[in-house]
């Protein structure tokens, strides 16, 4: 067990090590004039190339790729060229908001899934037909779209929840749910209907099951055997869709954020990229790539517990 | 023998392997959903090769007079921000929207369909590396890969797509990969290959076409996907601005969106309305899939379709003998009275199969009673219509009565059934392995229904577990007890279920095929282990079964199924030696046992006909 | 033998190993087994004793890690891919499952017209060919251009063996062939391919769980235990007078259709068994 | 159609109910304006009390948080970052500036009391204030301020090049003097010195290791960068030891950065800020319909840059009649009311309506005329039409590009678009075009010469040069009040005729406030002073 996660680790490293040099080469090709992009329009050229030189652009780019590995490696990965501050300060602030917004999306998610799955599968009509449709409408309908009603509806009209703004779980928890819960459902309503249809088709699939007979044969009630039995046995592909959910909203948030100007990955992760911001956009693509490798793992790790036929190897 | 670990939804799709193509866009046809998604793609592809002849208008030709026009006789779905006529322009969109989402998903259905089948057919180096790129563009942050790209590249939808195409074909990859490996071991493959075609042949004949519908439906997805990818691109304002899109236009509505917010209710009606066909087109696809897996599996079970042509069978008189010597020794009361016992399915169109057609049977406390039959003929749906666990849809009609000492069981509800099931009537599976479940231990398996109906504690019920198992015969019960099904063999699995149906000490034993799935040694075993235990509990027991042999060894009473009826019934002795039933005499004839050897080669003597 | 159309001398199959600390499968130790032309060898075992193995070694589908198949004076046991597929018309297969050994997605046509057509044969000559076959195994001629959910077991079963005889081969190995199939049903099969095998003089290797069956196909039989051959010989020799202890043990399991001499048998079943085990017998 | 509607359908989340809600509720908001009462009272409901990066409403009439809205924010909060226009309340909050820029366009003393040219206008002697501190508890003395005037020139600001191009040093003769000496007279040095470059910083926080993200100054108030989160959302609090406390007017400061113009539109309803700045001014009605009050000043002008006067690239653009052609291409209310909402003023002139220079009846030099237009290429030869390459970019909306493209085509100009992306400014430089679509800042004259007339201004890339206009240049440096003003309109009027440019308008800059807080804009800033922004009486 623990040989298979460090061994896992180990080559989550390697990937890593791959996914951050795609990405410097990439970053490069594609910056341009960086310098002239930090200094903005109205900087003469003089100050430019002072720019360049500073920020160390004017040397090779094995230099550069080099100068940024050790550093990464000492837990040093700079300063954004475009807001000063650094990279881990500024992502470690970040993550928090998205890693919030999509640990509560991914937790609402899974519950909502899980219990309109098991009713979709169990008791089939209606029901099925609300899950079935929703999980095709959430998938179609822009997620900007759902936030901006949910905007003009609970936050303009109704005065509910902040339509604008983060606020720190540690300044005020009333203030931070009011400033998330709109995000959230924004966010959540095109993976709730999704992960319920695969929990549904889970479900249908492990009802199915020979040994779901056989235990209400031994009068274990049919309630039981499907919140026990059944959801055990569908919990594997349930997990694995939720995972990659999860996996897809980092980067999906954007949209989100944008609309309510929450300060989170996703907004970073634009800005970054389309000013060339290396350095942040190198911890970024660390730092997801870190969060995916070990959300795989965790799981994998899950499903092996959840499945004993699951070996780890 | 083990459909282990497979996962899931996807490769269920494709284990239920599909009809042909024709068949299937026929059957698609016949689905009101699919053929409305249908009809309203072949119109969005119309659109997208005709649509620049169709704008009324010039899409790009601007009028900065008449911009954020609503609707008109003259612009029936208004201007846009430069006076653009948006109808024209919704069309000429649908075009670049269309080719766009195409381009994507071509490039991901190719480069993840070709590598994934290389890789699944043939394993090795190139499953080795492609499979770690597939992990390693997986673990991509996806949206920064795109933003970076478009860095590089600038900002063309097309190669955007380009982009997003690769991003997608892992996907791609794992489906085809994973329904590869899972095909590339099934007998057909294996026959192909004796039949000496080439590996070139035996992928694009026998692999594609049980990939090919997963990776439609896959494709449809996908397709969507990359609509939305671009709509999104372009309303982050990271598309393309200068050519017309849904996208585009999205961006330009939403920019709008308080001064003429009608502006981006029409792209997005185009988006999604797109996106919702190509998902409702996937989601019809599958469910037409599995309807076509679905049929031959429900044959193979209740066997429809017959080598013998289409007798069609009267409810005759049943055939009955009278008791001879041996069974009138056996005289325990009537425990199971089954009286003109219909059983049907109820179809979606309203209407009702009917699989058993009205029998009577009765079981005796402390007799064995068989219930013979070829697959198909109904024997197993009575001893579930006993029961009350009729798969979905099926259900005891009007006028059967099922008497349980004394109660009436027909059409019972669970409820009704909560006071018999496991404590008064017990139920021996066919399949072993299947009837465990695969995610907890044997032993939780066994006291989970002894606490919740005996109220044991956790201690109590664990021993009587381990003495259960003891007395059927499993060597290390403590073992057992803790393993899980798949750490135990066939046999064993079927020592265990017997247990737990004795293990609320019921009355009436209702055994399926209880030794089919098993070698014949141990087969002798396990019938051993039922008769054993049968005389010791004084249990009657209802024991379906197609083997004369098993039923010569155990039974008491035969009744003979055929088509859902019973033909024949009466002592064991007067079944084997005194058959008048035709049906049933022929099946005795078919029996090989006592047919004689076929001697050495040379010999050329006559075959015994059977 | 000299005669013999296949010779199989001490062969052993070994399954690599299925990821890293794991031990390598032997599934055949030293097997050895011939076949004469026009003759059909049963090979009886329980499930995990290696019968499958063996004939799936012989048609080139398992691992021979050692020993050899002598077929026409050479070794068939390692042979390359290209090689292999020239065998093709010597060597066929009959599945066990005769729903999963036929494609579900193409029509019997282009599944009986597959191994004509990958051997080079006109598409018309293949389509009479195919027609011929259909009659050859009972079924009707308009069979063809149905999918294979169509049919019944039985009759896929027929494909399937119209399917093994389209190259007219020399030997077909009959994996468990009629096992799936009902009594009824099981016996027409049979009684099928024994009809052609007269007719053709095709010989088979007919793998097969149920000792009455065998019997009733084979001129020789041979009993596999633990991926070894223990008894081998003539069939009524082999089925009725066991000489290894693992045959008669097998012999005396199958209950007879008859509840009187089944009473019998399970009584000198127990002494069989109570007296192999005071004798230490495997 | 009315209010409640909204909330049953969004439940019900059908898309394109959603959008048609969204719709509603907003364009019907014009008619529903009573549905503003609504939006203040969530305003100065202001039940959240909640500390952090939040608003509580600031309907204080002093003291309590005022919550501004920007659309860009700063590189860096060290002097490699200083920016002004509308990153200046960033600094202006924590620093305080030598000089500061008045409502009226006056220069105004801040630190320094008082100032003095010497004769040939290359040395400045400041007077600074006495007895000011730093909150790090240094002193701002003379020394302090020369500190922070040599970091701002050797640092890596897009400002120093410009600004500190003639600044060659500073001394300080004592703790309340400095004296600055320049290369060569640069006319419009006060006016840097009310911007980044009169910014004075603690000189100890130079040597911090967080000086790019947490400045230390004299101002009115104390950046938090706890609360803060870079490049979203900024928080100050009051400075409790400021030395001209009339310039205080709340308790805390808050700027939020709104990179979507919706969610600025959607804050601004919503009640969760006070002053914001639009980045456009599509939704001015809907802003209006809140209760909010349109500040407004115009301090761009936008419109095509015609880079290549000498004609090096496109020999066609070497001729004026080309050039004017170009400028009877374009139906400038037209573009107004499609671009730019019909906010702002429609102009052939570069120089802005603050300056001396600026001559109405240069806004309508060149009319909407595309048969003159056409006449005039064809005149020049080139009756068959002509191609140009000009860059484009989506970050400037693509209906700019498709209307010009339009009017050129219509003259029978065939325009090739190229999207560098990124580097469109660059490419701009380079120069790799003849001629470009840009919104550039109107300084004060000297400022704009230097900036987009001169030879080596940045945005005059291929160096054009023409003798009379460096005549003038020569007199607006060295010459007197008279003398400069005299150049100023000389310069205006003639590269006005010469069609140097094609500008299309200039466009209101606006910043709105809500009810209960009152601003003044500067003429020569796209910002407010934060001193500026007070609570409404």
């Amino acid at each position: 067990m623990l040989s298979y996660i460090a061994r896992r680790l180990a080559a989550g490293v390697v990937l890593l090590v791959a996914i951050t040099t795609v990405a410097f080469l990439l970053l490069y090709a594609g910056g341009g004039n960086i310098a002239r992009r930090i200094v903005g329009q109205s900087a003469t050229e003089e100050v430019v190339a002072r720019k360049a030189a500073e920020l160390g652009l004017d040397k090779p780019l094995w230099e550069q790729y080099w100068n940024w590995l050790t550093g990464a490696v000492h837990g040093d990965f700079g300063r954004s060229w475009f807001s000063g501050e650094t990279v881990v300060a500024g992502l470690t602030s970040r993550l928090a908001v998205t890693l919030a917004l999509v640990c509560l999306t991914t937790l609402i998610a899974a519950l909502l899934a899980v219990v309109l799955g098991v009713l979709a599968a169990t008791r089939r009509g209606w029901i099925d037909k609300v899950v079935q449709f929703g999980s095709v409408l959430g998938f179609a309908i822009p997620g900007f779209l759902i936030a901006l009603a949910l905007v003009v509806v609970f936050s303009i009209n109704l005065g509910w929840f902040r339509a604008t703004g983060f606020i720190r779980p540690s300044d005020s928890v009333s203030g931070w749910l009011k400033s998330i819960t709109l995000p959230v459902i924004a966010l959540a309503v095109g993976s709730i209907a999704s992960v319920a249809q695969q929990v549904r088709g889970a479900v249908l699939d492990a009802l199915s099951r020979d040994y779901v007979r056989t235990l209400r044969s031994r009068g274990v009630p049919s309630r039981r055997v499907v919140y026990k039995h059944v959801l055990r046995n569908a919990g594997g592909p349930a997990l694995a869709v939720l995972g990659v959910n999860f996996i897809g909203m980092l980067g999906g948030t954007v949209i989100v954020e944008r609309m309510f100007l929450l300060p989170g990955l996703g907004q970073l992760a634009v800005n970054a990229t389309t000013q060339a911001d290396i350095p942040y956009v190198m911890g970024l693509v660390l730092a997801t790539a870190v969060i995916v490798v070990v959300v795989n793992l965790v799981i994998d790790l899950a499903q092996a517990a959840l499945n004993p036929r699951v070996r780890l190897s | 023998m083990s459909t282990v670990a497979v996962p899931a939804v996807p490769l269920e799709v494709l284990a239920e392997a599909p009809a042909g193509k024709v068949s299937l866009l026929r059957r698609l046809l016949r689905n009101p959903i699919g053929v409305t998604c249908l009809g309203y793609l072949v119109l969005l592809a119309l659109v997208a090769v005709f649509g620049r002849l169709m704008a009324p208008q010039d899409p790009d030709r601007a009028d900065p007079g008449n911009f954020l026009a609503s609707p008109s006789a003259e612009h029936l779905m208004g201007t846009d921000s430069t006076g653009r006529d948006v109808l024209s322009r919704l069309l000429a969109a649908t075009q670049i929207s269309v080719a766009a989402a195409l381009l994507a998903t071509v490039i991901a259905v190719v480069l993840g369909v070709v590598t994934g089948l290389i890789a699944g057919y043939f394993g090795g180096w190139f499953d080795s590396i492609s499979s770690w790129i597939a992990g390693l563009l997986m673990a991509m942050p996806g949206f920064v890969v795109l933003l970076a790209a478009r860095a590089v590249i600038g900002p063309t939808v097309w190669m955007a797509m380009v982009v997003f195409g690769v991003l997608m074909a892992p996907g791609f990859f794992r489906l085809v990969y994973a329904a590869v490996t899972a095909v590339r071991n099934e007998l057909y493959v294996d026959a192909a290959r004796v039949a000496g075609l080439s590996d070139a042949r035996i992928i694009g004949r026998h692999i594609m076409s049980v990939v090919r519908a997963p990776i439609i439906i896959q494709a449809a997805m996908a397709a969507g996907i990359a609509v939305a990818i671009q709509a999104g691109l372009d309303f982050l304002g990271l598309g393309d601005l200068g050519v017309a899109s849904w996208g585009a236009m999205l961006n330009d509505g939403f920019a709008k969106i308080y001064n003429q917010p009608i502006l981006m209710l029409w792209p997005s009606l185009a988006i999604a309305l797109t996106c919702i066909a190509l998902t409702l087109l996937a989601n019809a696809l599958r469910d037409e899939l599995e309807r076509a897996g679905a049929a031959p599996k429900r044959k193979k079970k209740a066997g429809a379709a017959r080598d013998d042509g289409d007798v069609i069978i009267q409810a005759a008189d049943v055939i009955v003998h009278g008791a001879d010597a041996h069974s009138q020794a056996l005289t325990g009361e009537v425990l199971l009275d089954v009286h003109h016992l219909r059983v049907g399915y109820d179809q979606p169109d309203g209407s009702v199969t009917e699989v058993v057609h009205g029998i009577d049977l009765r079981v005796h406390r402390g007799s064995i009673h068989g219930l013979i039959g070829e697959s198909g003929s109904g024997k197993t749906q009575t001893a579930f219509a006993i029961m009350g666990l009729l798969p979905a849809g099926g259900r005891v009609l009007e006028g059967a009565s099922i008497m349980f000492a004394g109660q009436e069981l027909a059409g019972g509800s669970e409820a009704l059934y909560r006071g018999i099931l496991g404590k008064r009537i017990a139920y021996i599976p066919q399949e072993p392995m299947s009837n465990l479940d695969p995610s907890f231990t044997v032993g939780s398996q066994l006291t989970e229904p002894m606490r919740l109906a005996l109220g044991l504690k956790r201690a109590q019920a664990k021993q009587r577990a381990l003495d259960l198992l003891d007395r059927v015969g499993i060597p290390d019960p403590a073992r057992t007890f803790a393993a899980y099904p798949h750490e135990i063999s066939g046999g064993m699995a079927q020592r265990v279920l017997i247990a737990g149906a004795v293990s609320l000490d019921p009355q009436l034993l209702i055994a399926d095929e209880p030794t089919t799935a098993l070698d014949v040694t141990v087969q002798a075993e396990v019938l051993e282990l039922i008769r054993d235990l049968q005389t010791e509990l004084n249990l009657g027991v209802l024991l379906v079964t197609h083997n004369f042999g098993v039923v010569a060894d155990l039974c008491d009473q035969v009744s003979v199924m055929q088509r859902g009826l019973i033909v024949e019934a009466g002592p064991v002795r007067a079944i084997f030696h005194d058959a008048q039933h035709p049906y049933t005499q022929s099946l005795l004839d078919a029996i090989l046992d006592d047919a004689a050897p076929r001697g050495p080669l040379g010999a050329d003597r006559e075959e015994v006909a059977p | 033998m000299s005669n013999s159309l296949i010779d199989i001398k001490e062969v052993d199959v070994t399954y690599p190993a299925q990821g890293f600390g794991k031990k390598p499968f032997k599934a055949l130790t030293s097997v050895s087994l011939d076949i004469r032309p026009g003759e059909t060898v049963g090979l009886v075992g329980e499930s995990g004793s290696g019968k499958t193995t063996l004939g799936r070694a012989v048609l080139g589908l398992a691992p021979v890690t050692a020993g050899v198949i002598d077929y026409g004076g050479r070794d068939i046991a390692h042979l390359g891919r290209r090689e292999r597929r020239a065998l093709a018309s010597d060597i066929q297969v009959v599945f066990q499952d005769p729903y999963s050994s036929l494609n579900p997605s193409l029509t019997i046509e282009q599944i009986l017209a597959e191994p004509l057509t990958a051997r080079g044969v006109a598409g018309k000559t293949a389509r009479t060919r195919v027609r011929d076959l259909l009659g050859q195994v009972a079924l009707p001629a308009d069979a063809a251009g149905r999918l294979p959910r169509e049919f019944s077991g039985g009759q896929r079963q027929r494909i399937a063996i119209a399917r093994a005889l389209a190259l007219d081969p020399k030997l077909i190995v009959c994996d468990e062939p009629v096992s799936a199939l009902d009594l009824s049903t099981q016996a027409k099969v049979l009684d099928l391919f024994i009809d052609i095998q007269r007719r053709t003089g095709v010989a088979y290797l007919f793998i097969s769980h149920d000792l009455a069956v065998v019997r009733h196909v084979s001129h020789r039989v041979a009993v596999m235990y633990h991926g070894e051959i223990v008894e081998a010989g003539d069939g009524d020799q082999v089925t009725a007078h066991p000489q290894h202890p693992y045959t008669q043990r097998l012999f005396m399991a199958a209950p007879v259709p008859d509840p009187d001499r089944q009473a019998k048998r399970r009584v000198e079943r127990q002494r069989l068994l109570a007296a192999q085990a005071a004798a230490g017998q495997a | 159609m009315i209010r409640r509607k909204p909330l049953a359908i969004a439940v019900a989340l059908a898309a394109t109910f959603a959008l048609a809600t969204a719709g509603c509720s907003s364009s019907d908001d014009s008619g529903d304006s009573t549905s503003s009462s609504g939006t203040t009272q969530s305003a100065d409901g202001g039940t959240t009390t909640d500390g952090g990066t939040t608003t509580d409403g600031g309907t204080t009439t002093s003291g309590g948080t005022v919550i501004l809205g920007a659309i860009a924010y700063p590189t860096s909060l060290g002097p490699n970052g200083y920016e002004w226009g509308n990153r200046a309340p960033f600094f202006q909050a924590v620093m305080d500036t030598l000089l500061m820029a008045g409502t009226d366009g006056s220069v105004q003393p801040l630190l320094a009391t008082a100032w003095e040219y010497n004769d040939d206008q290359t040395e400045l002697t400041l007077t600074i204030a006495e007895g000011i501190k730093f909150s790090d508890g240094e002193v701002l003395d003379a020394q302090a301020v020369v500190t922070s005037l040599d970091t701002f020139k050797a640092s890596t600001s897009p400002d120093t090049g410009t600004y500190m191009a003639r600044y060659e040093s500073s001394t300080a003769p004592d703790a309340t003097h400095v004296v600055i000496k320049l290369t060569e007279p640069d006319p419009a040095f006060l006016n840097y010195l009310t911007r980044t470059a009169g910014l004075v910083a603690s000189p100890a926080s130079f040597d911090n290791e967080d000086l790019e993200t947490h400045p230390i100054g004299s101002g009115p108030y104390i950046f938090d960068p706890d609360a803060s989160v870079i490049g979203t959302s900024y928080v100050y609090t009051k400075n409790p030891d400021y030395w001209k406390p009339e310039l205080q007017h709340y308790d805390k400061l808050i700027i939020n950065v709104f990179d979507e113009t919706t969610a600025a539109i959607n804050a601004i309803k919503a009640g969760e800020a006070n002053v914001v700045k639009l980045s456009g001014n599509d939704n001015l009605a809907e802003v209006e319909g809140a209760g909010w009050t349109i500040n407004k000043n115009e301090l761009d002008f936008q419109g095509l840059l015609l880079l290549d006067r000498g004609g090096t690239m496109n020999p066609a653009l070497g001729d004026v009649r080309v050039r004017q052609a170009l400028n009877y291409a374009f139906d400038r209310d037209a573009l107004l009311a499609s671009l730019g909402a019909g906010y702002g003023t429609v102009t052939t002139q570069v120089f802005p309506t603050s300056s001396v220079a600026y001559d109405d009846s240069l806004d309508s030099y060149y009319t909407y005329d595309p048969e003159k237009a056409k006449a005039l290429l064809a005149e020049a030869g080139y009756a068959d039409g002509l191609t140009l390459d000009m860059p484009s970019s989506t970050m400037l909306g693509a209906a700019t590009f498709t209307l010009l493209g339009q009017y050129l085509g219509d003259i029978g100009i065939t325009v090739n678009w190229t999207d560098p992306g990124n580097n469109y400014i660059a490419d701009m430089l380079a120069p790799k075009f003849a001629a470009a679509f840009m919104a550039l800042e109107q300084n004060p004259d000297w400022q704009l010469v230097n900036f987009m007339i001169a030879p080596s201004a940045l945005f005059n890339p291929f160096r054009y040069e023409d003798p009379q206009v460096d005549e003038w240049i020569n007199d607006m440096q060295y010459g007197d009040q008279a003398a400069q003003d005299e150049a100023a309109k000389n310069i205006n009027r003639y590269i006005v005729e010469q069609a140097w440019f094609a500008p299309l308008y200039r466009v209101w800059g606006v910043v709105a406030s809500d009810a209960n807080t009152s601003v003044t804009m500067l003429p020569s800033n796209a910002y407010p002073n934060i001193y500026d922004i007070k609570p409404a009486s």
